[in-house]
């Protein structure tokens, strides 16, 4: 069956080797240290506390030290680590994980059952308000749900059917590392494992760790799979991006774990730098409000699709380092999304359109203003001009200081248009939720970051369809149907899905990274 | 013959303004001899300065030397390098100037400032130090160590003037240039440097330069005079001479439009001299007086005088042969004033006092002072600096509240303290004119403007009525209508003085404080102003509370005359007996101080010592600590002595009895400058 | 007889005859207008100045006249062209392809608007403030200079940062948010020149006339410290021009796209990296040229004040 | 002397005690959900309000700001809601480098700034002197952001002789070689600001009649510089040093955040972005206080250096 682990038994990541890396071709040598360019962890991050660990900052450093049951790789197929295979049942409601005998912490004792369901119930339990709550919600697992056959497999019993469901408890929900069951509390979890309060699996211990300077890591003693090359690893966290290249250019640090093309253009056709170039689910959302406003006639955001030119979007953000994407969260990295009609760019249509839909108007266009949004922004502007839609740019600090999402606070106005950015996941499910599933409650996950308030029963139906199902081809069928209806309704435009990079010295060899942000070391070297 | 100390040959200095060199020295020729004084006179403009700062090369940037030498011991300034002009400077030539407390640098004591000129002609530090102490020794100043270790704003203007001259003689210098170095000192003190200039002089046989507004001061000063006029010399010879018979007109003028000794407003006007010295760089291919001179021909128009002797001395003149034609006319008295003491007093000060609260002390400026004033009469306020004139005038004019309230009562009823609590025929009733017109006019408003305010403001016009009585108030102070469009910064010193009198009458006062109204001026501009206040009052019967530094000028304008110390009068009474005695020994001094331009010279009255601060002033009487007639015993220095009357209705503050003290004016000595 | 008896002022007073004899300075205030500008045109530090002024002035009015390239106009095909004068790019074109020359220009608009305009609320804030501080000194001068100092004692980016999550960055919360960080600075020095006036004698001489406090200080000084004021004005200009760019720093300022100066070299800085030095450097050099215009004529304009 | 310093310092108190008001009421008005902000876009409403009601961000404004100036004095700012940890046991590492770079910075531009000065002083009009004060003016208001990264391009990229940043650890010679451009990137922009007021101060003593009497006296055009000129020149310079210090403590912000070097400027950035209201408003008071005290001191020392007000007024 399709989710069965592939035979690679290997521990750790087991990743595939970097798509893009240039010398990797002589015999990796042991011995030096790492020191790699990163932001800070957010507040939520700060402590390294795997409950609450919300950016991809906070994942990278976790995942040197905690490993999860299954790792997502480069293509986005399941890679063992904890557990060496997973089977579901017939409808795919119910999963059962058998781990690997070899897998020990960083104290020597064995990885049980006992462990992963701790771990796990761990981040269900509401009072601890995981991060990863809105993931669980997505693959139907709630309190309770995790049980223990014997000391090396584990039941997974979920509310319905969730084909993607091995996802949802590998390194694409990166809150879920497995702990010993003995730890209580993870509020202090990076000194914790400093002082070897808290045991861990991964290759890496923490030696010491700075909240605002950076961490530096010693290799695990007792680590369990092959063991490590390197000597240290170090992290540097920076703020600006522009100090992050200008550090990496000048030789302060030896990999950069993420980067923008936007300021990082130097880097791209540069002989003593690597770049690791990931296809990613990493895109940005221009919601359109389908409730009301000038957006509420379809016609006129059929006129916003067909507006733009995709591929001089690309081009112009990101030297092509992008793919099309087609307004709908079915980007070419999933396996499920099957294959979709282009999406067109002809202006004059989109005029028309407009003036069909009574010509046209004034709107304030919001949105982030990080990442490259505010060129996004400024794209929008013109290309909305040509089809006679005024768009004027507000872009504010962040997403939540503007509230232009009512569903949380329906006093908010709202808004017409807006930028949002979503990160990286390993299946699209997520994405087909929050955002766009008719919002009922808070409580109820579906919906809830709907900010163009798009209500569409055959649309939630076709998704519900989607997540249920357990098989490739299925979910081909059901993702065709959502990507029809998204990309007639069109409720949001989503114009590109943006490639992962990272860098490293063509020194530095063996190190994975992953479009969620985990920068795997386990196997990497410098030269 | 020896080398002069220094030489003017026939200098034409001009300065570049705007691109165009304006001569403002046009061939200047003298010298003074080894160990003799040469005295600059001339009114402000005339090239003083310039010449000074000629003689030692420091002149600023925009200056041009057209032709002529100067030469200082021998050497032509102009042609030294800049090494030997700083010999020049260290060893030969040292220059003093006005305003002493300028001059010393505010961050360093005076010690090594001191030092400093020492250490340049070679010494070492120890000897530099000792010398530095003897050198104040020398200039008389009592205790050297503790004066080396103060900085310059912790000394009297007196005291600084003299650090300043210890500083010049250091290098014990063949020249020494003095520019004015009593200007803005009380009359005291500049009398007390100058004796001190005078002994160093004899004793270094240094050579002088010295410049001054004031005649008496040079006359006494002087071997010889130059008489500077728009860059020109117009008359040079021994002082005596030049004063007593002066050749050239402007010479005449300039001495005529001083009060005459003894003279008052009531009985005659002054002289004045009509005009103005030419601009800066005119060119004048004439007699440079022509403009102003009465005896002015068409030759004087058309050819330059030449500089030829005349009975003994330079004059530059083509009429010196009419000069007697210039006796001084007796101008018509207009009918004098009258004093109405039938009456009830205007002002009354019933024991005025004010004091001021600074940092914590408290610094008694006016203390219990008791005056009546009559209308249509002049009381004329003397004393030195920080006595307390100018706060008394303030209070009356409640600019001050006074220490307590219903001390001062107008026209039978009490003034309140603040301005803005008066009624308006209070404000109106009660006004002045300041010392310095220049702060006293609002420099962006134009006469008309600050005049018509006034108007408005004070005599309750409308903007209709004022147009006319504009007119009139201006023709009043001798200004035309062209005035009117004018700013103050283009207006002369005695003009803007004359708006500023202007404004103080425009609402019909019945009192006018003058606070040293002509102190910033020339003697001639002077003149006309004291004329215009005479005038004033005699069409106006105004009261006036008349201040000034000059006892000359006080006593040509005053009725009657109050002296103050220490914010205290210490005597009051009509100008004749307070000037001719028998006075208080303040007065004594105060008067003895005053040199004449007449010449006779009194044996100056010695003050020791300095004027005690307003803050800790002395026990009993406030003088005892600087008083020449200080009794025996202790009584001066415990008891303070009451006001007490005098039998021509003044009163004076002291323990000698009236009929004891000083009578007539110390008797004559002979004159104590040499003829070379 | 030849000595004057009458008192016929023309002949027997001295002053009268002022400007008759022609012996006193231009008379007419006209003159003296005159005269200070044909003093300004001859400074040369003046016409400088006032010549990039103007220039910018005119850009900022009518942009369109010296460049013909739309700011907005994006052309992915002509991505980061060279200066200088390359297909028909001045100085070369942006990320976006946009005329590199042509922002610049029409960046003028913005701060052009911007700076004067939040200088002028700053200067009348610091004026009114000023003279009434300097006026009456006393408790009111202690309360507000405390104020001052502690305002001033805060950096203005921080000022900035903490508002700019608070408000909207618009137009008007800028000139607003620069106009009262400006206003207190510009109060001291008033308040300086102030006290140093309210000790001249005119001042005594409107009291005595019963003057009311508000005239004292807006009709009788006022008028002196222009100078100072002038001064204060451009030298401000220059600091808020700079502001703005570092304001941009902090995302606050205008929105993107905009081709105000500020924004773009902090949007373009880094492409420095990438040795991309021109679309970030001109703009720089823009401003710089607008400040530096800016303080030649202010310090022209001191020269004389001072006189 | 005794008494003004009194004065001085009574004021200052007042001041402080302002600044913190402001400081603190210009945060209380921060916008905007801070659980949402903490814990992002995907955490539960429910998480979000327990958050904030543990934060106490829902309380009254006065008692509010009573709680933080009362923890304040005791040097308590409360607890970082980023870290979870006492804000103080941040602040004081950052506002340490910030000052090493701050002392850094001044040791370059103090001296070169005066020098500039009374150079541009003496050549005054000439065009030595439009060179130093239009490039002065020119590097000012050029922002350190520009400056920053063409120094990095240059010395760290192309010739790779000093880092790019980082933070100043180690060896006092590592220290200097991390710290020299964000100090040159400082000195650039307040270079401008310091030769210009040493250039006025200069101009102003050259007039003056002591410089006068001491070019008369015959010393020797250097003695007149130094020991007049220069002396009485530097009082407004050191004025004008304090006044630009909460301008340069400014500056640290952009260029701490350019360099990466972890100083106040950096910490502070960080808060505004991330909403750790506490560490921002303990951090920008401390700053404020800072750039306050060095006014106070320079007054100080000027006051100090000039005998009419050390030893009072006259006589
Ligand atoms: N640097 C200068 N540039 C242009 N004109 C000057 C300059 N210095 C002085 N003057 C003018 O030259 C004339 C002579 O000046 P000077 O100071 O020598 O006169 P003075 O006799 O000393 O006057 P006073 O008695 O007021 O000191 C005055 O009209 C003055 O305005
Ligand atoms: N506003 C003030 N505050 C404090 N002390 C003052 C004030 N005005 C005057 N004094 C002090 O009061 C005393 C008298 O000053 P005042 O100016 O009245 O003397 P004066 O006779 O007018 O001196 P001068 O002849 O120099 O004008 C001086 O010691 C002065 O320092
Ligand atoms: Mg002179
Ligand atoms: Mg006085």
């Amino acid at each position: 069956d399709e989710k069965a682990s592939t035979n690679d038994t290997t521990a750790g990541t087991g990743g595939a080797a970097q798509t893009t890396a240039a010398g990797d071709t002589t015999a990796p040598k042991a011995g030096g240290i790492i020191k790699a360019a990163g932001g800070a962890p957010s507040a939520a991050s700060a402590t390294l506390d795997p409950v609450l660990i919300n950016d991809g900052a906070g994942l990278t450093l976790l995942s040197q030290v905690g490993q999860f049951l299954a790792v997502s790789q480069q293509d986005l197929t399941l890679a063992s680590s904890l557990a060496t295979k997973w089977t579901p049942n017939a409808d795919g409601s119910e999963w059962t994980f058998t781990l690997n005998p070899a897998a020990t912490f960083s104290d020597g004792a064995q990885v049980t059952a006992a462990d992963v369901v701790a771990s796990i119930e761990r981040l269900l339990n509401p009072d601890n308000t995981s991060n990863s709550l809105s993931a669980f919600a997505t693959g139907k697992l709630s309190p309770g749900g995790v049980t223990a056959l014997d000391d090396g497999t584990v039941l997974f019993t979920l509310n319905g059917p969730m084909g993607n469901f091995p996802y949802i408890v590998s390194s694409d929900n990166y809150n879920s590392i497995i702990l010993p069951a003995s730890v209580a509390d993870t509020t202090n979890f990076a000194a914790d494992v400093m002082s070897g309060k808290i045991a861990t699996s991964g290759p890496w211990t923490i030696g010491s760790y700075d909240a605002t300077t950076g961490i530096k890591y010693k290799p695990n003693p007792k680590y369990w799979g092959t063991p490590l090359l390197l000597e240290g690893l170090e992290y540097i966290f920076y703020t600006d991006p522009a100090a992050q290249v200008a550090a990496f250019q000048s030789g302060e640090v030896d990999a950069l774990v993420k980067f923008e093309v936007a300021g990082g253009e130097s880097l791209l056709d540069n002989p003593d730098v690597t770049v690791y170039e990931l296809k990613s689910a990493n895109h940005r959302q221009i919601h359109m409000r389908c409730s009301e406003g000038p957006f509420a006639d379809k016609r006129v955001r059929q006129a916003m699709a067909m507006s733009l030119d995709r591929q001089t979007m690309i081009d112009g953000l990101f030297q092509g380092k992008a793919s099309i994407a087609n307004d709908t969260p079915f980007f070419d990295v999933f396996p499920s999304s099957g294959d979709r009609p282009m999406a067109t760019f002809d202006v004059n249509k989109a005029k028309a359109l407009v003036t069909e839909a009574g010509g046209g108007f004034d709107a304030t266009l919001y949105g982030i203003n990080y990442f490259e949004a505010p060129d996004l922004a400024v794209l929008l502007q013109n290309a909305a001009k040509a089809i006679g839609i005024n768009l004027k740019i507000d872009l504010r600090g962040d997403y939540y200081d503007v509230n232009w999402v009512r569903t949380y606070d329906p006093s908010v106005a709202g808004s017409d248009i807006g930028i949002t950015d979503y990160g990286h996941r390993g299946v699209p499910d997520v994405f087909l939720n929050a955002p766009l599933k008719s919002f009922k409650s808070v409580d109820d996950g579906a919906g809830v970051w709907n900010a163009a308030e798009f209500a569409n029963a055959e649309y939630d139906a076709a998704v519900d369809v989607y997540s249920a199902s357990s098989d490739l081809q299925s979910q081909k069928a059901a993702a065709e149907k959502i990507q029809a209806i998204l990309t007639d309704e069109v409720p949001m435009l989503i114009p590109y899905n943006i490639n992962y990079l990272a860098a490293t010295k063509t020194k530095v060899a063996g190190v994975v990274p992953t479009a969620m942000g985990h920068f795997f070391t386990d196997k990497a070297s410098k030269a | 013959m020896s080398t002069p100390a220094l030489e003017f040959r026939d200098l034409r200095l001009a300065y570049v303004v705007r691109g165009q060199a304006r001569e403002v020295l046009r061939g200047v020729s003298f010298e003074v001899q080894p160990g003799e004084t040469y005295g600059l006179v001339g009114e402000s403009g005339c090239g003083k300065s310039t010449a000074a700062y000629a003689a030692v090369r420091y002149l600023p940037r925009n200056a041009r030397i057209l032709s002529g030498e100067v030469h200082v011991a021998g050497r032509d300034v102009m042609s030294l390098d800049r090494n030997q002009l700083r010999e020049l400077r260290a060893n030969n030539a040292s220059i003093v100037y006005q305003d002493p407390g300028q001059a010393l640098n505010p961050t360093i004591k005076v010690g090594p400032q001191l030092i400093e000129a020492f250490r340049l002609i070679g010494l070492n530090k120890t000897e530099s130090l000792a010398r530095a102490r003897e050198m104040l020794q020398t200039v008389q100043i009592a205790d050297p160590d503790s004066v080396l270790g103060r900085y310059p704003h912790q000394l009297s203007g007196g005291m600084q003037q003299r650090v300043i001259i210890a500083m010049a003689l250091a290098c014990s210098p063949q020249l020494l240039i003095l520019d004015e170095p009593t200007t803005g000192l009380d009359a005291t003190v500049e009398a007390e440097v100058l004796d001190l200039v005078r002994g160093l002089r004899d004793e270094f046989g240094t050579s002088v330069l010295f410049i001054s507004h004031n005649l008496g001061a040079i006359r006494s000063m002087c071997d010889r005079v130059g008489v500077l006029y728009a860059g020109q010399l117009v008359e040079e010879g021994s002082a005596q001479e030049v004063f007593d018979q002066p050749q050239h007109p402007y010479t005449v003028g300039l001495l005529r439009c001083l009060p005459r000794h003894g003279s008052r407003q009531s009985a005659q006007r002054l002289e004045t001299i009509p005009g103005f010295l030419p601009l800066l760089g005119a060119e004048l291919p004439t007699c440079v007086f022509v403009d102003r001179c009465p005896l002015a021909t068409e030759k004087c128009r058309t050819e330059v005088p030449s500089w030829s002797s005349h009975v003994g001395r330079l004059v530059r003149c083509h009429h010196v042969d009419r000069v007697n034609e210039l006796v001084a006319a007796e101008l018509p008295m207009g009918t004098p004033t009258v004093v109405d003491r039938s009456g009830p007093p205007l002002l009354v000060l019933d024991g005025v006092s004010k004091t001021f609260q600074q940092g914590g002390q408290l610094i008694k400026a006016v203390r219990d002072v008791s005056l009546v004033l009559h209308p249509g009469e002049t009381l004329g306020l003397v004393g030195e600096s920080g006595s307390g004139k100018t706060t008394l005038a303030h209070t009356v004019l409640g600019l001050h509240d006074p220490d307590q309230t219903n001390s001062i009562m107008f026209n039978g009823s009490p003034l309140s303290g603040g301005t803005r609590r008066r009624p308006p025929d209070q404000v109106r009733g009660i006004q002045i004119v300041f010392q310095n017109p220049d702060s006293a006019l609002n420099r962006r408003h134009s006469v008309r403007r600050i005049i018509g305010r006034s108007l408005k403001r004070l005599a309750g016009l409308s903007t209709a009525e004022v147009e006319p009585e504009l007119h009139a108030i201006t023709a009043a102070v001798r200004l035309t209508d062209r005035h009117l469009d004018m700013r103050p910064s283009q207006l002369s010193g005695g003009l803007k003085q004359r708006v500023a009198i202007a404004r103080s009458f425009a609402g019909k006062p019945r009192i006018v404080v003058c606070d040293e109204p002509t102190s910033a001026l020339d003697v001639s501009v002077q003149a006309a102003i004291l004329n215009l206040l005479g005038d004033l009052q005699r069409d106006r019967s105004t009261s006036y509370l008349f201040i000034s530094h000059d006892l000359r000028v006080v006593r040509y304008l005053s009725d009657r005359i109050a002296v103050m110390y220490l914010g205290r009068i210490m005597e009051l009474g009509p100008a004749e007996r307070v000037f001719d005695g028998p006075h208080h020994p303040y007065t004594e001094a105060l008067l003895s101080a005053a040199p004449s331009v007449e010449g006779e010279h009194r044996e100056r009255i010695k003050l020791s010592g300095e004027i005690p601060s307003a803050v800790n002033q002395p026990s009993g009487c406030v003088f005892h600590t600087r008083c020449p007639r200080r009794l025996d015993g202790d009584i001066c220095s415990t008891v303070e002595p009451e006001l007490t009357p005098t039998p021509d209705g003044g009163a004076i503050r002291c323990h000698i009895p009236f009929d004891l003290l000083g009578g007539q004016p110390v008797d004559v000595v002979p004159h104590r400058g040499r003829v070379p | 007889m030849t000595t004057p008896a009458t008192d016929e002022p023309s002949i027997n007073d001295p002053d009268v005859t002022a400007g008759v004899s022609g012996s006193t300075p231009d008379t007419t205030i006209q003159s003296v207008r005159h005269e200070l500008r044909r003093q300004l045109f001859r400074s040369k530090t003046f016409i400088i100045g006032s010549m990039l002024l103007l220039f910018w002035a005119f850009a900022a009015i009518a942009p369109g006249v010296l460049t013909s390239h739309d700011p907005s106009q994006q052309d992915p095909a002509s991505k980061w062209i060279r200066p200088f004068f390359r297909d028909g790019h001045w100085l070369g074109t942006d990320r976006f392809g946009r005329d590199v020359f042509g922002r610049a220009i029409f960046g003028a608009r913005e701060i052009m608007i911007i700076a004067p305009a939040a200088v002028v609320l700053g200067t009348t804030i610091g004026v009114v403030l000023g003279l009434a501080m300097g006026y009456f000194r006393g408790k009111l001068d202690d309360l507000v200079s405390r104020v001052i100092e502690a305002l001033m004692s805060l950096p203005v980016i921080l000022v900035a940062l903490l508002a700019l999550t608070s408000l909207s960055g618009g137009r008007l919360t800028i000139i607003l948010l620069i106009g009262f960080l400006f206003g207190p600075v510009i109060a001291r020095t008033i308040r300086a020149a102030v006290i140093s006036e309210r000790d001249l004698d005119y001042v005594r001489a409107a009291e005595l006339r019963g003057e009311r406090s508000w005239y004292i200080m807006f009709v009788e000084i006022l008028p002196n410290v222009f100078g100072p004021i002038i001064v204060e004005f451009t030298v401000r200009l220059g600091y808020a021009v700079f502001t703005m760019a570092g304001l941009a720093f902090i995302g606050f300022g205008t929105q993107p796209g905009s081709p105000d100066w500020g924004r773009t070299i902090y949007d373009e800085r880094s492409s420095l990296l990438s040795n991309v030095w021109w679309p970030s450097l001109v703009p720089a050099v823009a401003l710089a040229s607008l400040v530096v215009a800016i303080n030649l004529v202010a310090d022209a304009v001191q020269g004389l004040v001072d006189r | 002397m005794a008494r003004y310093v009194l004065r001085r310092l009574s004021q200052t108190a007042i001041t402080l005690f302002i600044l913190s008001v402001v400081v603190f009421a210009v945060s209380a008005v921060l916008p905007g959900s801070v659980g949402r902000a903490i814990l992002g876009p995907f955490a539960e409403q429910a998480s979000v309000e327990k958050l904030n009601s543990d934060l106490g961000v829902n309380g009254p404004l006065l008692s509010r700001y009573l709680r933080w100036i009362g923890g304040a004095l005791r040097g308590d700012f409360g607890d970082s809601y980023k870290f979870r940890a006492p804000v103080m046991d941040f602040i004081p590492a950052a506002l340490f480098s910030s000052l090493k770079l701050a002392l850094m910075t001044l040791v370059i531009v103090v001296p070169l700034g005066i020098i500039g000065g009374t150079f541009a002083a003496l050549r005054q009009g000439k065009a030595t002197d439009r060179v130093i004060t239009i490039s002065g003016l020119t590097l000012a208001v050029t922002p350190e952001f520009v400056v920053g990264i063409l120094l990095i391009l240059v010395f760290a990229v192309k010739l790779g002789w000093l880092p790019a940043g980082g933070s100043a650890r180690g060896s006092v010679a590592n220290q200097i070689k991390v710290l020299i451009l964000p100090s040159l990137t400082l000195t650039a922009v307040l270079f401008g600001y310091l030769s210009r007021m040493a250039r006025a101060g200069a101009i102003e003593a050259l007039a003056s009649d002591y410089t006068r009497t001491a070019t008369l006296k015959g010393l020797p055009r250097r003695t007149v510089l130094l020991r007049h000129v220069l002396r009485n020149s530097l009082l407004p310079t050191i004025a004008v040093i304090a006044s630009q210090m909460s301008y340069l403590l400014g500056g640290l912000l952009v260029t701490e955040t350019l360099f990466n070097y972890r100083g106040l400027g950096l910490l502070i950035a960080d808060s505004a972005r991330e909403r750790d209201i506490p560490m921002l408003m303990a951090a920008v008071f401390i700053v404020g206080a800072l750039a306050m005290m060095m006014m106070l001191l320079a007054d100080l020392l000027i006051a100090w250096l000039n005998p009419r007000v050390r030893l009072g007024g006259k006589r």
